[in-house]
């Protein structure tokens, strides 16, 4: 099932195409809690990791693959938690008024 | 247990999608949670569909692994404070760079020499992976204050810096042309971590945001690379998402502090530059200076705002952009007034006529001391090139020439923004303590550019 | 074909019906000018002026025969009218709706008499509407004159000594005179409402800044885009109304009117004596009457510290700009009447025969 | 402690020295209030408004014996000084620098004086700073007087009768006067330059929208923000580089002072023969001798059609504001010097020390 | 000959890139032009490469057919005027749509009945991609006026519409079925075809721009099914990128027009709504409305811009956001003047006192008589809320109640911009010849809100 | 050398967010020209018209192929110079003044 190369750099090509227009306008102050999302997401790494460990059977790939496991798993949870609570401060939005100024 | 590649496949691609609409959404105010929320099912999509995939084993380890470190994660996270949520950021940061490269480790471990462009991809993992690990925890030390946050430099730095990335690189071609055993990939990440390290030293406390961004799409290409190694299109396409908005934004917020990348990384090796209003009180507190769309957003979001115009803007001649700004914030639904104080401007009454001139209606005029109650449940208050009449040093200062004067209250607002072109004092020649309150951020430059530029910034939003 | 240009002898009639920069540039047409010496000496244009424009400079005997065309502001004094030829065209404020027996005196006399004010007040006749520019004129100075009589700032100022609140200024009778006397009281600062009985003139205060002061009263407009008179019934209510408002006024400038009728008795005695003292009444009607009973005009009356300034001719006061204005609007009727220099009277033409107040026997 | 506030009985002078919303607010502080009968009344505040307030009327007579302090606006005349108490305050424009024998007069009588020109220009007194708040009426009815006797309209207009050119105001001097002078003539319309000699101010002028003239003299700043006296040949010079400039000018506010001294001569009268017929020149320091040679203070002299106004006391004209702003300067003394309702007079303090003109034996 | 897939797709992915950044330019005015140059350069290295496969042969076919269609396209992409550009679009597009078709064809004729993937897409290429060639060229023949440009209505059509695409559909699920032979394709074919036709018949000739645009769409989408067939990610990545931007574009372009899709495609079954400015003369002249953006850009690539204010302007009070537009396009290099008629507003000097406030400089304003010669030389006039006063019926037409009035020659200037909120009169009540001069667009609304979209959107530029 | 449907979606799905993103904020008078440029783009279905041409062997197909070349590559031609053309007049932009204005 492994691709070939050029297709993977294709996909590739086209992720980081869509990476820098998707994001080409952020207000300043979501810097910060959109460096935090996309810190999540890389998170996604653990995946890279379950297949690791998951297909081990020595036990040196055991302890390296559980060690990813925990690296990468924190990634994720603490990314998404702290990305979150950074994100709860734009909760509220007051509704525009609708009353007529003279 | 997921057998037809197709539909492991098609829950990958469900989890890109999820992802890239994630970031869509992380970048407007609005949405911004929902893009958590969304990036959040696309990993769970992800995991899920990994752990069913047919050959995955051993379970329990993968369970205990991910319950270490979810509870890691998840106590990290919540018990922080908001102000050191940043290093928080580097922490995990790091460690999704760490896993990158033990990821590569294993994989070099089980091919023992894969060759062809599964090498190159492991190379890169883990060198790539390997840096962002350590420079990420070096940042996180820095900020956590367990190392100083100031710049750290010795001599002929640069020179060793570089002999370290070469001595890495040179494993790095080792493996490539195929080379086998551990000590090549331990070389190579004993170096990549050594260099990480000493990429972040020299880099300065105020700069750790640029360099965590930067870190940050590192550690995405890692994964990206990683999704090479294991031919994973969705490792490849969410590490490659990081990797360019990682990188676009690092650009963006460099440009946000008025820096340049390079000024950033390689700053503390010539003289580190700072902005008119990085200013530092002798007693530790600092000037914040901001930008155009940060003031926007609060302003924006803001319930109430007290507009506080002085000489400045006087002098700016911005008061037609003022009542502009003032408008449509109220469109917005923000409760808008202006604060005047008596002696503000040069001449009795200097506000007045040029507010007037901009035809501010009278009744959003308030004077000192109507307007005073109310700074406390004020979210903002904007001040425009007023500086003796907002200094609290009239309350406290016995000995400041303005003592005595009564001023407007603006420091008893939840925040403070305050236009001016420099850190120069007003009329009286003194310095404004205002400034250095932690609820202050200092807009710099003329009062008509940065009014216009908030116009703008607030209607993008 | 010689024009002709007086100097005013009416009582403080400051004003000059031609001034020198319109001179120079009839001139160019082919008008020959004589200009009474000293005709222009009030309104800021000496005599030097028009020689170098081309005028021809003389004493008051010298002037009218001779002329074609004389064109002054005021309807010139009797003994004046004499010494006119028969046949002269007379240009001028010649009040044709309330001075009937000076009306019969120049058809007596065979002069050919061109009202200003009955001049249509159609587009095309816009560059000669005197009673626009004399209108604005006034209304601009309205405005002054109470500023310069209310003991009282009009923009709102906040200072170290204490916030000094703007003045509240209202204006009745929002046409020419009245939008610019709003104009020039928001230019000071002062808060301005305004009323009018024609409905369209709300939208027109706004655009200016002001706010409408409802009270209830409207009539229609005429062709001319003038009110009619009011009702008896409708006067009162009207009356009833402004009692009601107006003590929140510090100033107010009254410009109602109707054309050819006494102007409309708008502030009754009871209304002025709610008002504060130190408060100013500018009534623009006076000439006709006055729309607050206690005006007097030409004169200034102070009744229970309010001050009624009646004074009449405002425009008069603002020689130099209002003689200007009325100048080019004189300029563009004798170009009407005479293109090319000579006159060439077309009665069938909507402007010209509405404007002549006596028309030759021949032609009528 | 009692205070008590005369009718003011200058020449001319029209306002009071506090206002019945004042006197309201001294009472809850525990003062007590004694108005002469009539003192509000030219100011817009008749004698019931000063009763609701809680004062207390009285004659002439009644008034001044017993009180603590006086409040007056301009200096009291003699017959009045010796019907005070010894050991009295008064408070007031006692012009200490140009009126010596009227300080020695109170000095002999034992009488404490206050001169509100006295008081430092600090932060702190900003609130006292009376001659802030009456140059700031000064400055703005200069600019009425001139807009009224001025034969244009200020603003630039486009009609169809032509298009009115805007007024050019020039305004020598930019302190407090000068520069509300400045905002109300460009409020008004007007194009307006202005012209001072400290350098300072050329920002300030610019921050009303005004253009700084460039005249080529400057001088430094005293302590207090006030000018230096220029030297002979800077006085020439200026002379010379205004007659230069001046012609172009419809409108000339002159408000140029130097504390103490008598006003600087600005304009020649060689300036003012080149300036156009219909010009007008209003002089704020005709008190002080004029800044223009043809300056006769208190009165209107034209020359070769140009009107120079040396109406002084500008401020009583537009009595009502002044008096309100004047009210406040005076409370906000009379609090600092009896915080608590009675006098504590604190001669270490710099805006007791300074503005005090007769101190008591025993305290100097 | 290129044998190594490798470098066959590597070539392919450089085109990608540089069909997306050619997309990319194309959206700012600045950078469009090399956007097209970009997308040449894709398509060329495209073409190369694809000729260059191993197993091409039928050279001289290729050639000649590749002459012949790139003579037509040039010839008629020269020779046709400026305005008939849109149907040259429709017919590029619809040649387009018809290859896609016949690519798909030959597939199903090569393969007879492949069955699986390859089926659905070589029905959804042959299904879209002849909708779209008919389509557009009934477009075609609308906007040349081959038939009426009017909608082309008939009682029950949206019965027979739905009868004709059920029976393509028909046609194409028994192909993917597995029915084989000819006939199916040509049965989907030909009823596709039909569709596409009565598509189009019914849609009127002002909103033919957003069907072609949604046609547009289509092909993309029809090119990216073949790349399906094909397997080639070039043509799934380039049609894909045009159908999607496509099809955003025509959400745009719709709400441009204030036209929701559904309106504009099934708004002749119904009745056709304008807008308040749709107005058309007797004379077959059409009073054209406009948007923010569209002025916007005309303004700010403007040399000379005047401003022409009116009754609306005071009506509207928006002289302060006037003037700001006015400061912003100088502050871009326009040359800005206001043009002050004697009698604009509704009192002598109503825009004086108007501008003053604003702060206008004096030295900004003229007269009539000094600014009409200028109109000859000026890039755009910007009537904001004036009507009368432009009126050239008093120039020419001695019946009008304005005949004599002296106007201010705006029709002289290259186009002409109206800002106002309707096609109503003025003062005089009469009708404005002005508004049907094609030089003249209308920019419907209350003039401050306009005039505020247009800072807005000179700014965004 | 045919890749795995999925991946095909895949890298179609990236295409189409990327075709989203790319474009989201045009002024509208680039409308037009926009269309075009995407017009031209599409014509990118030549290479399917050559591949089908180049590997045909029967008449049908060579017929249909080459019938398809020639509207193929008509597409492409007409639709770069129809696009050029529109945008020839985006070419001259003048310079912001420099000059301060007072
Ligand atoms: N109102 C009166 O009657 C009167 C008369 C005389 C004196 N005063 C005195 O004047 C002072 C008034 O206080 P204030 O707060 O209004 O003014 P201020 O204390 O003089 O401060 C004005 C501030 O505006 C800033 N500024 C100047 N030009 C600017 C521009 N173009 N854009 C942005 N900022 C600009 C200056 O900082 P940067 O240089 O860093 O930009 C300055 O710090 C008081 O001390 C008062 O006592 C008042
Ligand atoms: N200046 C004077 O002294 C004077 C005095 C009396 C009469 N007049 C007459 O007034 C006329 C002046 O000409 P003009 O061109 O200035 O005005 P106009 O001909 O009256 O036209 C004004 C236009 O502005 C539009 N408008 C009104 N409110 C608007 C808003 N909020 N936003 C956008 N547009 C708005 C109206 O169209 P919509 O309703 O479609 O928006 C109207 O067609 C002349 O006919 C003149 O003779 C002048
Ligand atoms: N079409 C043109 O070219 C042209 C030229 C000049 C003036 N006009 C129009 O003619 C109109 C009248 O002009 P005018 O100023 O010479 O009028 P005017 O001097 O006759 O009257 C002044 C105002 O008083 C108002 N008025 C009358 N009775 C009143 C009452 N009882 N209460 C309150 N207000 C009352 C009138 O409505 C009018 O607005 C204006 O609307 C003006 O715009 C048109
Ligand atoms: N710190 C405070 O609280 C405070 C309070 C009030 C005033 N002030 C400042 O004090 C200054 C003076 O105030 P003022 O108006 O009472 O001054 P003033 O009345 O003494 O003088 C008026 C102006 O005339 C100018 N002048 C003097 N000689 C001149 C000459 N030869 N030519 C031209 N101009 C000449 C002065 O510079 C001054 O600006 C102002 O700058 C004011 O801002 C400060």
């Amino acid at each position: 099932m492994s691709l070939p190369l050029v297709i993977e750099l294709t996909i590739l090509v086209l992720a980081a195409f869509l990476g820098f227009e998707v994001i080409s306008k952020v207000p300043t102050m979501l810097h910060t809690p959109l460096m935090s999302g996309t810190n999540f997401i890389h998170g996604i790494v653990v995946v890279g990791a379950i297949l690791v460990l998951g297909q081990a059977d020595d036990t040196f790939t055991k302890v390296v693959g559980f060690v990813a496991i925990v690296l990468a798993s924190a990634n994720v949870v603490g990314g998404w938690f702290v990305t979150d609570r950074m994100l709860e401060m734009f909760k509220r939005r007051p509704e525009p008024r609708k009353e007529e100024k003279q | 247990m997921i057998s037809d590649p197709n539909v492991v496949d098609l829950l990958y691609l469900v989890s890109i999608v999820c992802f890239v609409l994630a970031l869509r959404f992380l970048s407007s105010p609005k949405h911004a949670r929902k893009g958590n929320w969304l990036g959040g099912a696309g990993m769970i999509v992800a995991i899920a569909t990994t752990l069913l995939l047919e050959g995955i084993g051993n379970w329990l380890l993968i369970v205990v692994g991910a319950a270490i470190g979810s509870a890691v994660g998840i106590v990290g996270a919540r018990r922080v404070k908001m102000t050191a949520m940043p290093q928080m950021v580097a922490l995990f940061n790091g460690v999704g760079g760490g896993a990158a490269a033990l990821v590569a480790l294993a994989e070099w471990h089980r091919t023992a020499s894969p060759g062809g462009s599964e090498t190159v991809s492991i190379v890169l993992s883990a060198l790539i992976g390997s840096i962002s690990f350590a420079g990420s925890l070096v940042a996180f030390a820095k900020l956590q204050e367990l190392v100083s946050g100031r710049p750290i430099v010795f001599p002929g730095q640069n020179v060793v810096d570089a002999v370290v990335l070469v001595a890495a690189a040179v494993f790095g071609i080792a493996a490539i042309d195929g080379a086998n055993g551990h000590w090549v990939l331990y070389g190579l990440i004993a170096f990549a971590l050594l260099f990480g390290v000493m990429f972040v030293l020299p880099i300065g406390g105020a700069d750790m945001p640029v360099v965590i961004s930067l870190l940050n799409a590192f550690t995405g290409v890692a994964a990206s690379a990683t999704g090479f190694v294991l031919h994973s299109t969705v490792l490849i396409v969410a590490g490659m998402l990081v990797g360019a908005s990682g990188t676009l934004l690092t650009l963006l917020m460099a440009k946000a502090m008025n820096r340049s990348i390079a000024n950033v990384v390689f700053g503390a090796f010539g003289q580190v530059q700072r902005g008119p209003g990085a200013g530092r009180a002798d007693d530790g507190r600092t000037v914040r200076a901001t930008t155009a769309q940060d003031v926007a957003v609060q302003l924006s979001f803001a319930r109430k705002v007290i507009v506080v115009p002085g000489y400045g803007m006087a002098v700016a001649q911005a008061q037609h952009d003022v009542r502009q700004l003032a408008d449509v914030l109220e469109g917005r639904g923000v409760d808008v007034k202006y604060a005047i104080h008596p002696v503000a401007g040069r001449m009795p009454g200097h506000m007045n006529v040029l507010l007037a001139e901009a035809n501010v209606p009278y009744t959003q005029l308030f004077e000192m001391d109507e307007i005073n109650p109310e700074f406390p449940q004020t979210d903002v208050a904007l001040v425009i090139g007023a500086n003796d009449v907002t200094n609290p040093a009239a309350r406290s200062d016995p000995g400041s020439p303005i003592y005595g004067m009564p001023i407007l209250d603006v420091d008893k607002a939840a925040s403070i923004v305050v236009l001016k072109r420099s850190m120069r004092p007003g009329f009286a020649g003194i310095d404004n303590e205002l400034y250095l309150d932690p609820k202050t951020t200092m807009l710099f430059g003329d009062a008509k550019d940065s009014v216009l530029k908030l116009i703008s910034a607030v209607k993008a939003l | 074909m010689r024009v002709a240009v007086p100097r005013e002898t009416a009582p403080g009639e400051r004003r000059v019906a031609l001034v020198p920069e319109t001179i120079s540039k009839l001139r160019e047409t082919g008008f020959e000018l004589r200009i009474e010496r000293g005709a222009g000496q009030e309104a800021g244009f000496p005599d030097d002026l028009y020689q170098e424009a081309g005028g021809e400079l003389v004493g008051a005997d010298a002037l009218l025969p001779g002329a074609a065309v004389v064109a002054c502001v005021a309807k010139p004094a009797s003994e004046r009218v004499v010494a006119m030829d028969a046949g002269t065209v007379l240009i001028g404020f010649l009040q044709p709706l309330t001075d009937r027996g000076a009306v019969d005196e120049l058809r007596e006399q065979g002069i050919i008499g061109f009202a200003m004010e009955s001049i249509p007040r159609i587009t095309r006749a816009q560059s000669m509407d005197a009673l626009s520019s004399q209108a604005t004129v006034a209304g601009y100075k309205a405005v002054l004159l109470a500023a310069d009589r209310v003991p009282k700032l009009f923009p709102m100022l906040m200072t170290a000594a204490g916030t000094i609140a703007p003045v509240r200024a209202l204006v009745i009778g929002a046409g020419v005179a009245g939008l610019q006397a709003i104009a020039t009281a928001r230019r000071l600062g002062a808060v301005v409402s305004a009323f009018d009985v024609r409905p369209a003139v709300k939208e027109q205060v706004e655009s200016l800044g002001a706010s409408f002061l409802e009270l209830g009263v409207r009539v229609e407009e005429t062709e001319g885009g003038y009110a009619r008179e009011l009702t008896p019934e409708q006067q009162a209510e009207q009356q009833a109304a402004l009692e009601e408002k107006i003590p929140d006024f510090d100033v107010v400038v009254t410009t109602a009117a109707v054309p050819g009728r006494a102007a409309p008795r708008l502030v009754p005695t009871t209304a002025v004596e709610r008002m504060r003292p130190g408060s100013v009444i500018v009534d623009l009607a006076a000439e006709t009457g006055g729309n607050c009973e206690l005006t007097k005009p030409g004169e200034i009356v102070v009744h229970g510290g309010v001050t009624i300034d009646g004074t009449t001719n405002l425009p008069s006061l603002m020689a130099f700009h209002a003689s200007q204005l009325y100048s080019r609007n004189v300029e563009a009727l004798l170009r009407h009447l005479a293109p090319e220099g000579e006159l060439v009277l077309d009665w069938e033409d909507e402007i010209t025969a509405g404007a002549c107040v006596t028309r030759p026997e021949a032609a009528s």
